[in-house]
């Protein structure tokens, strides 16, 4: 005998960190089905990208994967410099790298600061935020903008890096790098985390590459496959970092790779800074007054490594100043399709940590 | 020399019964109202905590450091609109947030809160039994929650309530093993090794405690302490309301001073648990001098112990409700039960 | 057996097959068979026919690959039996381009209500036809042109 | 005043129900999109509304007093808003936060972005930005509490 019950989280729920409805089926606690409906934060990005010149377009592939912009930024200006062969000069490749690689770690800041509160742990998410608060310093110094930054522009960056923004990066490196571990023993010092993440939300290799998910997920299923190592961009191939994978596939696996990541973006940024030339850090042929000239011709498809996973691009030009059509392959979409695989027969519990877990960005799976 | 005999003697013109009628009134007010004001100071504290172990700074700006924020936030809620959800149950509905707020008062009122100077006794109750009156009480209040949570007839509601019931049958017997433990234990005194009455008021217990029991039972004191914690339903054993989860469990269609009503058994359960546990367990008003400071030293007892499960509160994720009912039947009640022999072995071996 | 009409490299050095829509699920059986995987689906509306573009990935190689069909009735023969991951691209690729997907089990709209007239990625999609959406008491959407049917 | 003839004691009566009220605004957590991380900032460490009596995030609607919408509503999603915001009990506030919400923002030229959340539910705060700082959005949050205490004045 079973008792039926229809439970709506979403669209506006604590556990689902974006909005999209889930419409769970329980059976007493038990999770039977789990429907998702995603769409309520569909902001016709790509249409409006078709109206835009090329270089405004860059707002919008901010506002995608909202808490980590710069690389959103970077994937969509890889695509777009690919289509107009435009080199970008090596200090704004590094600088870029930096910028990315801050981001990334700020993006991973909120997701590990909910992952607390969605396990009823309340401490976390301030100290996590902290933290964040003082990257998004960093980039208010660079760029102006907290979370949309809109730093990164064809051919390079809008602002040269000057001696404030890098000590402050150093500072901010030197303090991370312990608090982190103080983060972190927050969590894996608590043997209620443990229990409630071992052996929950588990996602076999093979059906996680059926569905197409990326990042931390895959690789928290056991497959090292990270952009950044296997097709390098910018120059990702002359600094040394490891790709964690995880063989356990549950929730926790999940945990760890995430913050083994937040240790390698570390040691990626202090090789970078060491290794930052002086030069230019915009392509002369970009700037500000022949920016709206810009066009390109083709089809392209490049990829990054985002927070959430691959994060590709396609852009067809039809040698006009505006694209003739964008589209942005999300991490998020595809991670959030395994859900119902991940949560089926766990308690609903479990679920709002896989949902955690999954870190899936509504805007960008909504677009 | 008690403090409702003097308040008696003060009215004594009007007649033995007027007066002492009087006298219960006036002390319970006297009471609550000292029990009121140290609740506000207690979630004053609990938020400056919590902001001081969250790098915040906390409510500052509602009067000098922020100490008229409860106040405000009193007001607030009498001024609110209660919205009554279409589908209710409505008697239910509306009786369960009175259910808890009376149980809770009903709670304070048992606790025999020690000597001070010149007052002499402050306890209301002389009652013989207020061990079995204050678990009685304690086992109202889920009544008010699951009455609440079912008649509101939203699914989130239901589904705490589902936890709060499984919750409340899984840690309730661990808590009254261990209590038993107490009651024998504190029919011998062991100074002298005289079997004495008196164990099953809380004013008695304390009156034999001079050693206090969480030393000589430490187990009876874990156990009760998490049942405790279970009963006042904070993180880690926040089932039924799991924020995150369950938007706020049982209480997630109640407005205005209803959902207010809950909000203070919620802070008044964590209160009143700690004053059960320094009673039963750590020696209560006992002390150096105790017939003049001894409620003092139960006020200590208290805020320390209060502090202590705030900690708990901020620092301890949920623990899921599977985990939780094994916890409870796998090892708190063996565990208890071996307490309860202990016990048993304890007095035998006074005698 | 099927057939490449022709193969070239896009700006990105990425190896292209254009290929003929009847031969799509053989041309995937057949990478799918030496481990690649799907990555994305892109529709471009060319106003006279759409061209349908598939990325996919082999994970061991490290080999993107693209492969693009065009198809001038809006109907492409669906992958999911193949991929899981082409559900939610199909579906999205119906939603917003208006590609019918043949076979797939599931073809509603994603990211629009169920209603929305259109699809807005189409290139005569007129922008100023404003819907809106409503919602009844159980949480159906119903669409309209009418504003007063709004909120 | 509002009935003219109450006398000092109403007055006196709806000042202090003013004070609660403005001094204790438990906002909802109404993150839509990009805004809902700069809510969580406001929330956070660094910015702290909680020393404005905002201090619990209610999730329930039926317990909160303040609406800070926060992030572009879409058209699928401005119904719900309005259910939500149904569901509030009075008094309620609204607090628009970020251009998306107060007129579109950069999605102005699209199809499934709802023009100003104003549309929807009455506002009675905007706060510009894209999104707005924490800072701004504190800066709101007190003005609207100016608000709350000049309401019974008019």
């Amino acid at each position: 005998m079973s008792h039926w019950i229809e439970l709506n989280i979403g669209p506006v729920h604590p556990a689902t960190h974006g909005i999209y409805r889930f419409r769970v089926k329980l059976n007493e606690e038990t999770v039977e089905d789990v429907d998702i409906t995603i769409g309520y934060l569909h902001r016709n990005a790509e249409k409006i990208c078709e109206l835009n010149y090329f270089v405004n377009n860059t707002i919008y592939f901010d506002r995608m994967d909202y808490i980590d912009a710069m690389n959103m930024e970077l994937g969509y200006l890889r695509a777009v410099e690919t289509l107009m062969d435009m080199e970008v000069p090596e200090r704004a490749q590094w600088i870029r790298m930096i910028m990315a690689e801050l981001s990334r770690i700020a993006a991973r800041m909120v997701g590990i600061g909910a992952l607390g509160l969605d396990v009823g742990m309340l401490t976390p998410f301030f100290h996590t935020f902290h933290e964040r608060e003082k990257i998004q310093n960093i980039f208010v110094e660079a760029s102006g903008g907290r979370q949309e930054v809109n730093y990164m522009s064809i051919g390079g960056v809008y602002q040269d890096f000057n001696d404030t923004i890098i000590n402050e990066i150093k500072e901010f490196i030197a303090g991370f790098k312990g608090k982190l571990e103080e983060i972190v023993k927050m969590f894996t010092d608590s043997e209620i985390f443990w229990q409630r993440n071992v052996g929950t939300g588990v996602l076999e290799p093979d059906i996680a590459l059926d569905y197409g998910v990326t990042g931390p997920m895959l690789r928290a299923s056991g497959i090292p496959y990270d952009v950044r190592k296997d097709s390098p961009y910018l120059y990702y191939d002359k600094v040394n970092f490891d790709v964690p994978i995880a063989k356990s596939k549950d929730n926790m696996g999940r945990f760890l790779v995430k913050v083994e990541e937040l240790r390698q973006s570390v040691r990626i940024i202090e090789q970078c800074l060491a290794k930052l030339p002086e030069g230019p850090y915009f392509n002369p042929k970009a700037k500000k007054s022949a920016m709206l000239l810009l066009k390109g011709q083709g089809d392209v498809f490049t990829r990054v490594e985002s927070e959430s996973g691959e994060f590709g691009v396609f852009i067809r030009g039809d040698g006009n100043v505006k694209p003739y059509r964008v589209h942005a392959r999300s991490p998020s979409f595809k991670n959030l399709a395994v859900v119902p695989i991940m949560a089926k027969g766990s308690l609903i519990a479990d679920l709002i940590i896989t949902i955690a877990s999954v870190d899936a960005v509504a805007g960008e799976v909504d677009r | 020399m008690s403090l409702l005999f003097r308040i008696h003697q003060w009215f004594s013109f009007l007649g033995n019964f007027a007066s002492y009628g009087l006298a219960y009134l006036i002390q319970s007010i006297v009471v609550l109202i000292f029990v009121a004001l140290s609740f506000v100071a207690l979630i004053y504290i609990f938020r400056k905590y919590m902001a001081r172990i969250q790098r915040r700074i906390g409510p500052n700006r509602v009067g000098k450091f922020g100490l008229l924020q409860l106040i405000a936030d009193a007001l607030k809620l009498i001024g609110k609109e209660s919205i009554l959800p279409e589908n209710r149950d409505d008697m239910a509905y509306k009786i369960a947030p009175v259910i808890v707020m009376i149980a809770t008062i009903l709670a304070f009122v048992l606790i025999p809160f020690g000597d001070l100077a010149y007052f002499g006794s402050l306890a209301v109750t002389h009652s013989k039994v207020t061990l079995v009156l204050m678990f009685g009480i304690l086992s109202i209040i889920p009544i008010g929650e699951v009455l609440g949570g079912i008649s509101t007839k939203s699914n989130y509601a239901l589904l705490g309530t589902m936890r709060a019931v499984a919750k409340d049958i899984s840690f309730e017997i661990p808590m009254m093993i261990s209590v038993l433990a107490i009651v024998i234990v504190s029919s011998r005194s062991y100074v002298t090794g005289d079997a004495i009455t008196g164990g099953l008021s809380l004013s008695g217990i304390v009156s034999n405690e001079i050693i206090p029991y969480g030393i000589i039972e430490p187990l009876g004191l874990l156990i009760f302490f998490i049942s405790m914690i279970a009963r006042a339903s904070y993180s880690p054993f926040d089932l039924g309301e799991s924020d995150s989860e369950l938007i706020s469990g049982y209480t997630t269609e109640y407005s205005g001073m209803r959902f207010g009503f809950f909000y203070i058994g919620l802070f008044g359960m964590v209160y009143l648990s700690s004053f059960l546990i320094s009673l039963l367990y750590l020696g209560g008003s006992n002390g150096p001098y105790d017939s003049y400071v001894g409620f003092i030293y139960l006020f200590i007892k208290t805020d320390i112990l209060v502090l202590i499960s705030f900690l708990i509160w901020v620092a301890i994720p949920r623990i899921r409700i599977d985990k939780f009912v094994d916890l409870g039947w796998k090892y708190l009640l063996p565990l208890s039960m071996v307490n309860l022999v202990y016990a048993g072995l304890f007095v035998l071996y006074i005698r | 057996m099927y057939k490449i009409l022709s193969e070239e490299t896009d700006k990105s050095g990425m190896k292209v097959l254009n290929i003929d829509k009847s031969d799509l699920v053989e041309l995937m059986e057949d990478y799918k068979n030496r481990r690649y995987y799907l990555s994305s689906i892109t529709g471009v509306d060319m106003k006279d026919h759409i061209d349908v573009i598939y990325h996919i990935h082999n994970f061991d190689k490290n080999d993107y690959l693209c492969v693009k069909v065009s198809t001038s009735d809006e109907k492409v023969p669906s992958i999911t039996k193949l991929w899981k991951a082409a559900i939610v691209d199909e579906r999205e690729q119906y939603d917003l381009m208006g590609i019918v997907f043949e076979g797939h089990e599931n073809l509603r709209r994603i990211l629009l209500p169920d209603e929305w007239v259109g699809h807005p990625l189409r290139k005569d999609y007129d922008l100023n036809k404003v819907q809106y959406i409503s919602m009844d008491r159980d949480g159906n959407e119903h669409v309209s042109f009418d504003d007063k049917e709004g909120w | 005043m509002k009935t003219g003839d109450m006398g000092v004691k109403t007055t006196t009566l709806e000042k202090a129900l003013e004070w609660g009220r403005s001094n204790s605004l438990w906002p909802l957590t109404m993150g839509l999109a990009c805004c809902a991380i700069e809510m969580m900032a406001t929330q956070a460490a660094d910015v702290d509304v909680a020393r404005f009596g905002s201090e619990i995030f209610r999730n329930s609607p039926r317990q909160s007093d303040l609406m800070i919408v926060a992030g572009t509503t879409t058209k699928r999603m401005a119904p719900r808003v309005k259910r939500i915001y149904e569901e509030m009990p009075y008094p309620k506030y609204v607090i628009a936060m970020g251009v998306c919400v107060i007129q579109g923002g950069p999605y102005v030229d699209g199809y499934s972005v709802v023009l100003g959340v104003d549309r929807v539910i009455p506002v009675d705060v905007y706060v510009p930005g894209c999104p707005p700082s924490p800072q701004a959005l504190t800066y709101g949050l007190i003005t609207l509490q100016k608000k709350i205490r000049n309401e019974t004045d008019r």
